[in-house]
């Protein structure tokens, strides 16, 4: 067991987004978390990363000696113990260059052995950015001159510049073309094959989760209604219920 | 070098090094300055390098960190005051109250830092309130106030000459740069670029942004402790009237914005350019010069967002161009 | 004690009826106007002026408010909205360039000298209640603000205009995109800014010295009582407002000579506590922010 | 884009400017020369024309200006005549300004003497340039006690010390039947009308006034509906107000909206500008105040013969009438030129013989009797004036030598 989420709760102003929201992660696996819009995806991401403490619920992260409860720790200690994201609105910042963007995840990371020294953390960022395969003639080329698909996978390796454990991605294929998809879900399997890292995988484009995904937890309206493996996931009525009324909607 | 590019803080328009060495060589230039000059001449500069210290100052908090301080003299006036009490009520060494100015104010700035979780206009209402109260308590307060029962303020002999004068302050101002720069190069002040772009980003990816904004407002306080405590006995009479004035806090953010705010260099241009149209205002037109200051300030704002770092930037993209110092890749 | 409460609150009439303005231009075109104090001032020297000529206070009173909003408007118009798509500083260094430039010029205009109208049966007219003595101009000052504060209400949730105003407070894309005239709006905003600040101002002139280099502790003290009370948020401004009035008002009774290091301590405290002031903020202020 | 065209013309346009500036300023040659060797003689002086002070800044400029017309541009110095220049420079207030200007004034722009500044902080600044080098100051534009203590025989100061503000007014009300018992003080919140007010209570309990009411004013608006509401619960025979016009204006005010009554007001230092009659009219009879200067004192001058003539000569030329600023502004010139004329025409402006002759100094001009104690702080008593009659003429009551009409006590105040 990787990551326990344990009932979260939360409420915004008296409206509930989450309610008892449980599930579990095993480590290097990926799990895709799906659902229609508003359902408290995101909101779930931000508890797990900490933007948001949770009403009720824990949240533990073990890794290999300890276990952490991410549900009381801020958001950059949870970064610095390897929880990296992605965020659903590209953001990162524009007037830097693309390997700084990087490296300003890589600065942060203290698990691995400590990046010291201005070459080591060359290197370091180096390799991330060739581990999304970024295309180095354009690594010093401003953020904002770039494509969305090379936007979407400096955030990538920026989570993964932290070396992190658990990667979570929040719509990263929104707004690709199907064959860009089909390229960052191969990136993301091949990075879980190397590093073993498990993988939480918040998608609207069910094809890609039907590519990446081992398992599934639906949400819909702030509960969990189907937790388990991705082929069943879209056998059951309730799952089916809710896609469907999202379409009627 | 690639990886001193890398490490490059945002704004800056060209390499740590050789900003450092443009900076060097300024203070050299300047060092060499007075036996050419008359006393006036020099004078003249000293001030102009207090306005730009005092803006690089509010720069690194306002412009790096978007925190726009409304009440950057509060730090001003501290450093200056509390310079006064050591030097002159205590007989301090000289040099060692001038560092104290600085600790004062950074000290003051540390215990206001809970100020930093507000944004935008709060903050700089939050530090305007910050300079009156400050203000208003060093007026009352009898430890604070002048030698003399009634008199709030303090009058210094006059120590130094003015050459001297001159070369502390140049030397205050190379070492403020290379702190700045140092700060804007280490991961700090790399990392404020982030959490200048998007808050909860530079979080989500392991950057304490609280340390950063504490680290940040500390060193900007400090710089200018240190720049009022040399201007106090310069100008040998303080009072809270004059140095906790609004004035000393708007000069500042005028000057940023005249060289270009977020930039190194910006405030140091701002400063001269400032400098130097003002000193042309006072000969030529009498009555009129404030007029043509705000005409100049709605110029600026109208015709040159930017700044004159603006210019700058393009001048330096045309010089990358030919060397591809920064290539820039079109994909679209 | 009652007594110097209520006095207070009277006397914290003035800064609502100042800060309303402040409150929708921040609220709406989502800038501060550190032109604002101009308004107040401008509006006591229109209002001597006029008064001069032999206008009834009344009238006086009336026109130069309305010329101040057509200053507003004009300034709006000429240069404010050429940069509102500027970073929010930006346009608040502009305002205080025009700031210095109409203060400049009013010197030439008016001359240096302060105004202050001291017009038998209105400036020492008081009411008597149960034996306590209200200065009548105090009162009116009250009541103005009170039906101006229904007045704005009324505006705001029951004509076309308030209601675009509101829209484009809460998105100004949107409002773009339903087709409402922003630019317009911004005017019509600015005009009703510089109406009650002059109206403030013109009132003052009547109770106070006012000269010209009043403007920063006017605009200052709006800017206070605006983000004490939440911005955007007119019944907010109009309660911290008063409170404001009341706080100064005593403090100078009790502790005189501190009363403003009171009332800053106190918006330190506030700002402190809770950033977003003590009523809730209706507009979204921070999106240019 | 061609906006970004005019914008780049813009930028070159001020770039170009500003590196002229610089240089030009930084870089200009120093021309040496010995005084009078540039053919004219130069006074200098910065004032605070612009911003919050500029309103009696200008009285000072217009003042100089009327000098220069009298004595049409000529100064004679040690028996040979030049031409007169004056060279008045605006410091905003600010000292970092004034200090920088001073500088100017006396290196690049070799001025042979200096005129005042205004405001305690810059003529503070002012002082310790001329103290560096060896220049002196005739100044009007400072009080402040710190003055004798800094800069005793640098700056010779044509205004007394805060404790000379009521001095005069407050002896005179001691004779006065029936006596006053009780005395109230309103103080603005600045530092040098603290030192007024103080001294005022020392000299009142001095003749047997106790002062049962003190009460500081913030400068920023003169809000004194809190004041005067304190001032109802205490029983007060006089009211001495430590500030100027436009507090006595504003206090005049909110005493009538609560119907105070006093024996006695002490309008305080009433500077006479056309703010008071224009904001009190009537309401401002029979209150009393003190002054440095009034044209109806008839003092001396050499060339309108007496201060009458010169106010009706001023108020052709400016259209207002003169106050104390003006007489006093006029006075700094004037003495300079007294003391010039029989100068060592080796070395006309040295220090040394100026300083001499200024304590030396002991005649009547239209500034009173100018005579300076060795802290080279003037010796002067204030006039006491009350505003009389129906249209409220401003008499002098006191010192009676040249008093112009008779006190009028007890009196109905504030109707």
């Amino acid at each position: 067991m990787m990551l326990d989420v344990i009932d979260i709760s939360k409420s915004f102003g008296g409206l509930s987004v989450l309610g008892n929201v449980g599930f579990g992660l095993k480590s290097g696996q990926i799990k895709g978390v799906i659902g229609p819009n508003g359902a408290g995806k995101t909101t779930l991401f931000n508890i797990i990363t900490g933007v948001y403490r949770p009403d009720s619920g824990q949240v533990h992260l073990y890794t290999n000696e300890s276990r952490l409860s991410l549900h009381c720790m801020r958001p950059h200690r949870i970064a610095r113990e390897g929880v990296g994201r992605t965020f659903q609105k590209p953001s990162i910042v524009w007037q830097l260059t693309v390997f700084e963007n990087a490296l300003l995840g890589a600065m942060n990371q203290h698990r691995r052995q400590p990046v010291c020294g201005r070459k080591k953390l060359k290197e370091w960022t180096e390799y991330c950015l060739e581990a999304v395969s970024i295309d180095p003639q354009m690594w010093h080329s401003e953020a904002s001159k770039v494509p969305i698909a090379v936007i979407k996978k400096i955030e990538f390796a920026r989570a993964i510049a932290l070396a992190p454990t658990l990667v979570l991605f929040d719509e990263i294929c929104s707004g690709l073309s199907r064959m860009e998809t089909d390229e960052l879900t191969a990136l993301i399997m091949a990075y879980r094959e190397k590093e073993g890292v498990s993988v939480l995988f918040v998608e609207h484009d069910l094809r890609a989760v039907k590519n990446v995904c081992d398992e599934v937890v639906v949400i819909d309206f702030g509960r969990v209604i189907f937790d388990g493996g991705i082929h069943d996931a879209f056998k059951d009525p309730k799952v089916i219920e809710a896609y469907i009324g999202e379409e009627r909607a | 070098m690639k990886a001193n590019r890398a490490i490059k803080a945002k704004g800056v328009f060209i390499n740590r090094n050789r900003y450092m060495l443009l900076i060097l060589l300024a203070g050299f230039m300047l060092c060499l300055c007075p036996p050419f000059l008359n006393t006036y001449q020099v004078k003249f500069l000293s001030f102009l390098l207090i306005n730009i210290l005092i803006a690089c100052s509010w720069n690194l908090i306002g412009g790096f960190c978007n925190y726009f301080s409304f009440g950057h003299g509060v730090f001003f006036g501290i450093g200056a005051y509390a310079f006064a009490i050591a030097w002159v009520r205590f007989g301090i060494y000289f040099y060692l109250s001038l560092i104290l100015g600085g600790i004062m104010s950074a000290g003051v700035a540390l215990l206001m830092s809970p100020i930093l979780r507000l944004k935008g206009l709060n903050f700089a209402l939050a530090t305007l309130a910050l300079l009156e109260a400050v203000r208003i308590i060093f007026q009352k307060w009898g430890f604070t106030r002048g030698l003399k029962g009634f008199d709030a303020g303090w009058k210094f002999p006059m120590t130094l000459s003015d050459q001297h004068f001159f070369y502390l302050i140049v030397l205050v101002f190379i070492l403020m740069q290379i702190s700045l720069v140092g700060f804007m190069a280490s991961r700090y002040g790399f990392a404020s670029a982030a959490f200048k772009e998007d808050e909860l980003m530079a979080r989500g990816i392991g950057i304490n942004t609280t340390v950063c904004k504490i680290l940040a407002f500390i060193l900007s306080a400090f710089w200018a402790g240190v720049t009022g405590a040399i201007y106090a006995p310069m100008i040998t009479y303080i009072s809270t009237q004059s140095i906790f004035g609004i004035n000393w806090s708007i000069k500042p953010i005028v000057v940023s914005i005249f060289g270009g705010i977020g930039s190194l260099l910006g405030p140091i241009i701002g400063g001269i350019i400032l400098n130097a149209i003002d000193h042309f205002l006072w000969e030529r037109f009498l009555e009129y010069h404030t007029l043509i200051y705000g005409i100049l300030l709605i110029a600026i704002v109208l015709f040159l967002p930017k700044g004159f770092m603006d210019y700058k930037d393009r001048l330096t993209r045309l010089f990358q161009k030919k060397k591809p110092y920064r290539p820039i890749v079109d994909l679209d | 004690m009652l007594y110097f409460l209520i006095m207070g609150m009277m006397k914290g009439a003035v800064f609502a009826l100042a800060g309303w303005g402040f409150s929708i231009i921040l609220g709406i075109l989502g800038i501060v106007n550190f032109n604002h104090g101009i308004f107040f001032v401008l509006g006591g020297y229109l209002t001597a002026a006029l008064f001069a000529l032999g206008l009834p206070p009344w009238l006086s009173i009336l026109c130069g408010s309305v010329l101040v909003g057509i200053y507003a408007v004009g300034v709006q118009r000429l240069l404010i909205s050429r940069v509102m798509s500027q970073s929010h500083m930006m346009v608040l260094v502009l305002t205080l360039g025009v700031a210095i430039v109409s203060r400049e010029v009013m010197g030439f205009f008016f001359g240096h000298d302060e105004r202050f109208l001291v017009v038998s049966g209105i400036s020492d007219r008081t009411f008597s209640f149960f034996g306590y003595i209200f200065p009548a101009l105090d009162v009116i000052m009250l009541l103005v603000s009170v039906s101006v504060f229904f007045l704005f209400y009324y505006l705001f949730n029951h004509t076309a205009a308030g209601l675009t105003l509101r829209i484009i407070g809460e998105n100004t894309e949107i409002a773009k995109i339903l087709g409402l005239d922003v630019e317009g709006s911004y005017d019509l905003a600015m005009f009703f800014c510089g109406l009650w600040t002059a109206m403030a101002g013109s009132f003052t002139v009547f109770i106070l010295p006012i000269g010209l280099h009043q403007d920063a502790y006017w605009t200052i003290m709006s800017f206070l009582v605006v983000i004490m009370g939440g911005a955007g948020n007119l019944f907010g401004t109009f309660i911290s407002a008063l409170i404001v009035g009341a706080i100064l008002f005593i403090s100078s009774i009790y502790v005189s000579g501190y009363s403003d290091a009171v009332i800053y301590l106190l918006l330190l405290i506030i700002l402190l506590c809770k950033p977003t002031g003590l009523f809730k903020s209706k507009m979204m202020v921070e999106k240019r922010i | 884009m061609n906006n970004g065209m005019r914008r780049r013309d813009f930028l070159k346009l001020c770039a170009t400017t500003t590196i002229g500036a610089t240089v030009g300023v930084s870089f200009s040659p120093i021309q040496t020369c010995a005084a009078l060797d540039k053919g004219y003689v130069l006074f200098g002086g910065s004032l605070p024309l612009t911003g919050t002070y500029g309103k009696v800044a200008r009285l000072y400029k217009d003042a100089y200006e009327f000098y220069l017309e009298t004595v049409n541009h000529k100064i004679v110095v040690a028996g040979k005549e030049y031409p007169l220049k004056f060279q008045l420079y605006d410091d905003e207030n600010d000292p970092t300004k004034t200090a920088q200007l001073t500088e100017k004034l006396l290196t690049v722009d070799k001025a042979d003497l200096l005129l005042s500044a205004y405001g305690t902080d810059p003529v503070m600044a002012q002082g310790s340039i001329c103290k560096k080098y060896n220049k002196l100051l005739i100044n009007g534009g400072a009080a402040t006690s710190r003055l004798e203590e800094e800069f005793s025989g640098t700056i010779f100061t044509l205004v007394p010390t805060g404790d000379y503000y009521h001095k005069t007014l407050i002896d005179m009300v001691s004779r006065l039947a029936p006596p006053l018992k009780t005395a109230g003080i309103i103080v603005p919140d600045d530092p040098i009308y603290h030192e007024i007010g103080q001294a005022c209570e020392d000299q009142l309990k001095g003749f047997g006034i106790e002062t049962v009411f003190k009460d500081v004013i913030p400068m920023n608006t003169m809000e004194l509906g809190s004041t005067v509401l304190k001032m109802q619960s205490k029983q007060i025979d006089m009211v001495v107000n430590t500030g100027w016009d436009k507090l006595l204006a504003s206090f005049v005010n909110e005493a009538m909206k609560y119907k105070l009554k006093f024996k006695f007001i002490d309008g305080g230092h009433v500077t006479l500008t056309p703010f008071l009659a224009e904001s009190l009219g009537a309401k401002r009879r029979n209150i009393c105040g003190t002054t440095f200067f009034l044209a109806e004192s008839r003092t001396k001058d050499k060339y309108y013969g007496d201060s009458f003539e010169f106010d009706k000569k001023f108020k052709d030329k400016f259209g207002y009438a003169t106050e104390y600023h003006i007489a006093m502004a006029y006075m700094i010139p004037q003495l300079y030129d007294m003391i010039l004329k029989n100068a060592d025409p080796k070395d006309p402006f040295n220090t040394d013989y100026i300083r001499k002759a200024l304590f030396a100094m002991n005649d009547d001009l239209i500034w009173g009797k100018v005579r300076f104690n060795e802290k080279g702080r003037i010796i002067k008593d204030m006039l006491v004036v009350q505003f009389q009659g129906s249209e409220c003429k401003t008499e002098i009551i006191y010192p009676t030598e040249n008093a112009t009409a008779k006190l009028v006590y007890p009196a109905d105040l504030l109707v």
